[in-house]
């Protein structure tokens, strides 16, 4: 009897230590290290709109627009907040009726997102907040299409609409589990559902609105210095905290957004130094920085170091001649380059992701890997985005221009928005 | 008026804004106490540039330029004007012009004195 | 035998391993995610006065006064860290004689404080320099309500004393085992301790020193939306670190801060579009977000994201029209609206986190939840730090005029501090 | 056989649990904690760089070449990103032939660094990056003697080759099993490596490449008010995040560099205040706060907060006296004190850890502790790190000089190196 | 004063920002190829405008205006005055105005040329 | 020229910034309705500072003045005169000048009014 009890008491405590282990494998259970970093970088995608990209975009306009051109970029992470927290959470990630292009209703309100509630390892709670970080950032890039000639009022309503009506059924496609999910398409962290989604915006947007009356040189580009180091800087919690995690793929994700970066900026820069302009520029390199930034986004957490340099390169040509030859020839006038940096680049980038994906690093293999199919596939998902986005950003101008404005009187225009619209000047 | 028929002069100099201490220092140098100096744009035989952003082209037609003032009495005036050309000078294009109007009065705000004692 | 030792074998095997398992719940011991998310606090809640509070207000004041505004927040944050190192900590987190109001002097010199020491899962020596950063920031808010005026060797002194007989038995009372914490007030974050602190002493500070010569409009509220975004950003590190964890507490603060500041800031902007000056602007906007992230703050842990939007919804109006009205109707200058903002959003948030708090959450219930005594006990706390303060604060103030004098000459005050009491300018 | 097969069992079971406790002490495992932290100290290192020294540097310049200074950093980022994927990496931290000066090839392109790689508790690629934010500030501090009138091509084929010739082999020596790391050098942070190093390449280019023509007064101390104040936050990232885990030691670092950087700060200012400019200004105090950073910087995990008061005192004081008398008298023109900041701050700060550590913090004890020999140690250190930097550094401009000028023409130089280098102005 | 009796007139233009443009590339094509330009603050009829910040009034009573100075030689007076007129005016209040002084003397700088050689 | 032999004034004044808007409301009051100002910086008896960054001395010979423009009709010219001088002054030194000269013409671009009509 004796034996045998033992014999069960060891069997017992030996099944009992291994069933803790396997339920610590299975069964989600939080990571103090995982969420320390997914805080970390909820916060540095919020910085990177307030005030890396209300910033950026200020230095870059002229002296008169500077402050409406902050406030639109302020007031839309406010604005944001609120239909992520009331709609937007839910229908990106909860499943819904027709789940292949948008969620549903459950967590409307953010309702029943308890403290204990767990997304991977990691509370929902910093899921929610990481997650809408990304939705203000998308958001916020398109105004600069539309600057100093958009009336305040009119972006309000658009950006209201915006949000729920394009962002989220983008999102839940690409990160929801929706059709473009389903499909394999490979967006690491955003190439897809921010920088192309707002560049497509963008470019609608500047063409339904119409030219500014008199466009001026920047104003000042080292306010657009320190929104642009703070969207590098920013940006590594974008592409780094897409891993959800403080592990291997975020520090792959971390180091190729590097060199990505790096490389792009110099690649614009030298362009320009041997071009006709024949000088190096300080907003020559920031474009650059930022092409880069965003084409490598998509690839964050499937390529080598080497694949980064390649796509960076890739990004920093191509997008310098979108933005100094291409546009010039279109005529359309997208005031700081959306389309150019963030449309093309995205597209770049998101091609490239299935040119240069590799299995080690992020379990799918690109076209170097013998896999040309992906490359088919990112071109599925670029279309997708491309189309979805230009349809349903043209109709929902049209719609927010039936009750107001959507440009700045002349008047106002002349006079400036700081002054016309905010009552408010940069003495 | 009683101050019509006087002889001061204000003396108004577009120079380059980086020889404007120079000037400065001649004037005080020759006992010219007083000087008002604006920071002006210029456009004349000397173009302007263009700067590009972006590959989009901004002409910028004028150039930083300064201006200075002084008031002085006609005892004064030719030496004044001698020194600002000399010293403005750097026989470069854009050097700038000295242009020369008459006061009909000149008034110390602190003491109400006029004419020449105020300048 | 053998069958009794296999047995006690067993027994001691499974009583070690639970044993193991019990001391590692009991025995605090270091975890590297809650220490790395408390680093990142520490340093954000630094970020939040230099370069946030200062560029916040750097941008308020008029031309001649931006230099000497921010050399007064960056002033502060160093004697602040060296009054903490020789006493503050000591006495605001030790046992003290006198315990319900101010802690001892064992630890003065951060004396006996090892690497290895321990403050729940974290180093104490984070705990020290988290701490640390809040009373800084507490000290720096209330510049804002004398800038312009204040003459600066009179400045230094006041902060020093203030640091040590203000700040230190205050946070002793509410977060060091004194008297508030025995009772029960719930402050999560700092509503008290820091903003309604910072903003009754800046009252009594404006008051004392006298109005202003010539207020003038902000020089470039540009430079306010760099501080107001840093403050939004970083108070990520002061309401989520509050948790002094990663954990699901410090998700759901951030989350609910995201909430209330975006509430309230919108409040504040669409009141004033239909209000009689009929345009929504970016200071408007900016000062309804750091009335939101004041109000949420004492509240972070305890409440939902629903309960963060009606705290956020409150703070917005009432701030509003503290700043907008019932100031004018008074007639003090506080030039900056520390008290319109901390003082008024802190009292807001603090009786509201008495309505709102939910057990679920943190454990604590309030008035919703049928628990109508907590508000009582949040009023005791206001009452006590307002009474504290301001008695406090008026006798620093006129004891430090007993050496030098509280302001600037009339001349220095016409020539504009930066120039007269610091010899710099901004060009 | 029961029994015998029992007590196996058990023997078993427990050795295996307790071979797994010891295989975790032993083989490195990924600790998400530890990983998070350096997640976020790289990018604050970088935020250091961009926007940190661009924006010090940038205000303290005239108003003709702030875009030119912050381009000259900014720059400077991408290029050393190149250079380190490139070489830079594998030469300072693998294995060599000369091994005692600098490292070798296997790692050139980032090779072989896999998603898995663990360099202690975190993965190697983000060690690759955290690392390479090191030399990318090296770097860009040097910039601060020659603004205002160096080439900008020079520029750039001098970063390529500094930090390629003299970082790495710098960095090698102390950090990656070189000379003096063998020797016993304390250098927790980087005094040596990044302080003296770029202090010392700083000097020398000065002096090869002659004075400015005309200096101005900084053009605006609040520009560098912000770049100061990232400094400080984002030095906690360069000084916890040296112990390369989330721990007590980087509480401990966090915290002393607190108090010295608060007490330097002070110091420089009462200096200031009592000199004959009889002003305490905002250019003092944030120069001060910036030695005494350096100062603390090799000592970080060496001492306790009173070494770190008494190492920021002697930073304030010395440096202080090395920019506005020493400078003074020896007539070389350093633009921005890189010298007389970063090098003789750097130079107290190595000399003084061998004075101040105390074994209980970092296992190592100086001079206090009875360990004279440590300080002449470290003055090896620093003898080294001169003698090899100014060199080699001379050289490399020499050489450069053979292809480009190095200055700016004088017409460029007057017309500022906005205009005349970059086609770019701050209107 | 050798330059008395010079009739040679300055014309200093306060006009609307946004119309220095389109008067400065009209002077270009009527031959003046010298300007000086100043940015400056106005009040006349065209009233400011209050600004609001956190509810607290801030008149600004004056308004943007530029500045442009022109010397032009008694034979030019009349075109240029008239171009600046017409291309300065947009009809609405606040146009400007335009004022003349007469010049004793014009100096160019960098040659030392006087009078209408100086222009 | 039509327009010789006219006696409007410019009246320019250089005023302590301070003192600006107080000189601007007074005019208001006596029925003054335009005004021109410049920021200038001056340089008088009134020395200016030296400014020290990490020691090095940086000298600024020059002060911040405010330049006030104010046409006026000979009727108007001595109570203008008059009313600029007692509200600027502050009785310290650095109170600054008034100029005046004489225009030959003034016009109105809006209106292409002339002389008197169009001050
Ligand atoms: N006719 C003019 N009226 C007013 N300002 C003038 C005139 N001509 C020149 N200037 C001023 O003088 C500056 C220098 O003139 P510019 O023709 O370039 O050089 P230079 O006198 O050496 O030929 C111009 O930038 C402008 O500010
Ligand atoms: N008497 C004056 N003296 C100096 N400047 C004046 C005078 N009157 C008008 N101005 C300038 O002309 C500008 C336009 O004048 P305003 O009266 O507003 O317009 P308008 O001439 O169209 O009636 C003013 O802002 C001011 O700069
Ligand atoms: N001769 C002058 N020419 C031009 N501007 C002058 C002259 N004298 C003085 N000013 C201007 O007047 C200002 C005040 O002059 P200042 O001599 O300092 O004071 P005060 O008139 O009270 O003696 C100076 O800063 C300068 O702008």
């Amino acid at each position: 009897m004796m034996k045998l009890f033992s014999k069960i008491l060891i069997i017992g405590a030996v099944l009992l230590f291994s069933t803790a282990l396997y339920a610590a494998e299975k069964k989600p259970v939080l990571n103090a290290g995982d969420t320390a970093w997914m805080l970390t970088s909820a916060l540095l995608v919020l910085m990177m709109s307030i005030p890396g990209v209300a910033l950026f975009y200020g230095g870059l306009v002229g002296r008169k627009n500077i402050v409406s051109t902050v406030t639109q970029t302020f007031t839309i992470a406010c604005i944001v907040t609120i239909t992520w927290y009331v709609l937007g959470y839910s229908i990106t990630f909860t499943e819904g009726t027709y789940n292949s292009i948008v969620g549903g209703f459950s967590k409307a309100f953010l309702n029943g997102i308890g403290v204990a509630a767990l997304q991977g390892t990691i509370p929902e709670t910093v899921f929610v907040i990481y997650q809408l970080t990304f939705a203000i950032i998308t958001a916020a890039l398109i105004c600069g299409a539309v600057v100093e000639r958009i009336n305040f009022g009119a972006l309000f309503f658009f950006i209201i609409l915006w949000s729920i009506l394009v962002y989220a059924p983008i999102g839940h496609m690409v990160w929801g589990g929706g059709y473009l999910a389903e499909k394999g398409v490979l967006d690491f962290a955003g190439g897809t559902v921010v920088h192309i989604n707002s560049g497509v915006a963008a470019l609608v947007a500047a063409i339904v609105l119409g030219k500014r009356k008199s466009p001026v040189r920047p104003n000042n580009v080292v306010l657009s210095l320190i929104g642009g180091s703070l969207l590098w800087v920013g940006w590594f919690g974008f592409n780094a905290g897409s891993a959800v995690a403080a592990n291997g793929t975020a520090g792959m994700a971390m180091l190729v957004t590097q060199v990505a970066t790096a490389t792009a900026a110099l690649a614009w820069m030298i362009l320009e130094w041997f071009s006709s302009e024949k000088k190096p520029s300080l907003l020559g390199i920031l474009s650059g920085a930022i092409a880069g930034l965003v084409a490598i986004t998509p690839a964050a957490g499937f390529v080598t170091p080497s694949g980064a340099f390649f796509i960076g390169l890739a990004a920093g040509i191509i997008c310098y001649f979108a933005c100094t030859k291409i546009k010039k020839a279109l005529g359309y006038d997208d005031s700081l380059d959306v389309f150019g940096i963030h449309g093309v680049g995205g597209i770049v980038g998101a091609i490239l992701t299935g040119v240069f994906a590799v299995k080690a690093v992020g379990g799918a293999s690109g076209m170097i890997e013998g896999n040309g199919g992906q490359v088919t596939l990112q071109f599925l998902g670029v279309i997708v985005t491309v189309a979805y986005t230009a349809i349903m950003t043209y109709i929902i101008l049209k719609f927010v221009g039936l009750f107001t404005k959507l440009r700045a009187s002349d008047e106002q225009e002349r006079a400036g928005l700081d002054l016309s619209q905010h009552g408010e000047q940069v003495s | 008026m009683v101050y019509e028929g006087s002889s001061m002069k204000l003396i108004t100099a577009i120079v380059k804004p980086e020889q404007a201490d120079n000037v400065k220092r001649a004037l005080s140098k020759i006992g010219v106490h007083g000087l008002t100096m604006t920071e002006v744009k210029g456009y004349g035989r000397q173009k302007g540039h263009t700067e590009f952003y972006r590959g989009s082209e901004y002409e910028v037609a004028f150039l930083p330029k300064t201006k200075l003032e002084v008031a002085v009495s006609s005892k004064n005036f030719k030496k004044v004007l001698d020194t600002i050309q000399k010293t403005a000078k750097t026989g470069k294009i854009g050097d700038g012009k000295i242009f020369v109007t008459s006061l009909s009065a000149v008034v110390r705000i602190r003491t109400g004195e006029k004419g020449e004692k105020a300048i």
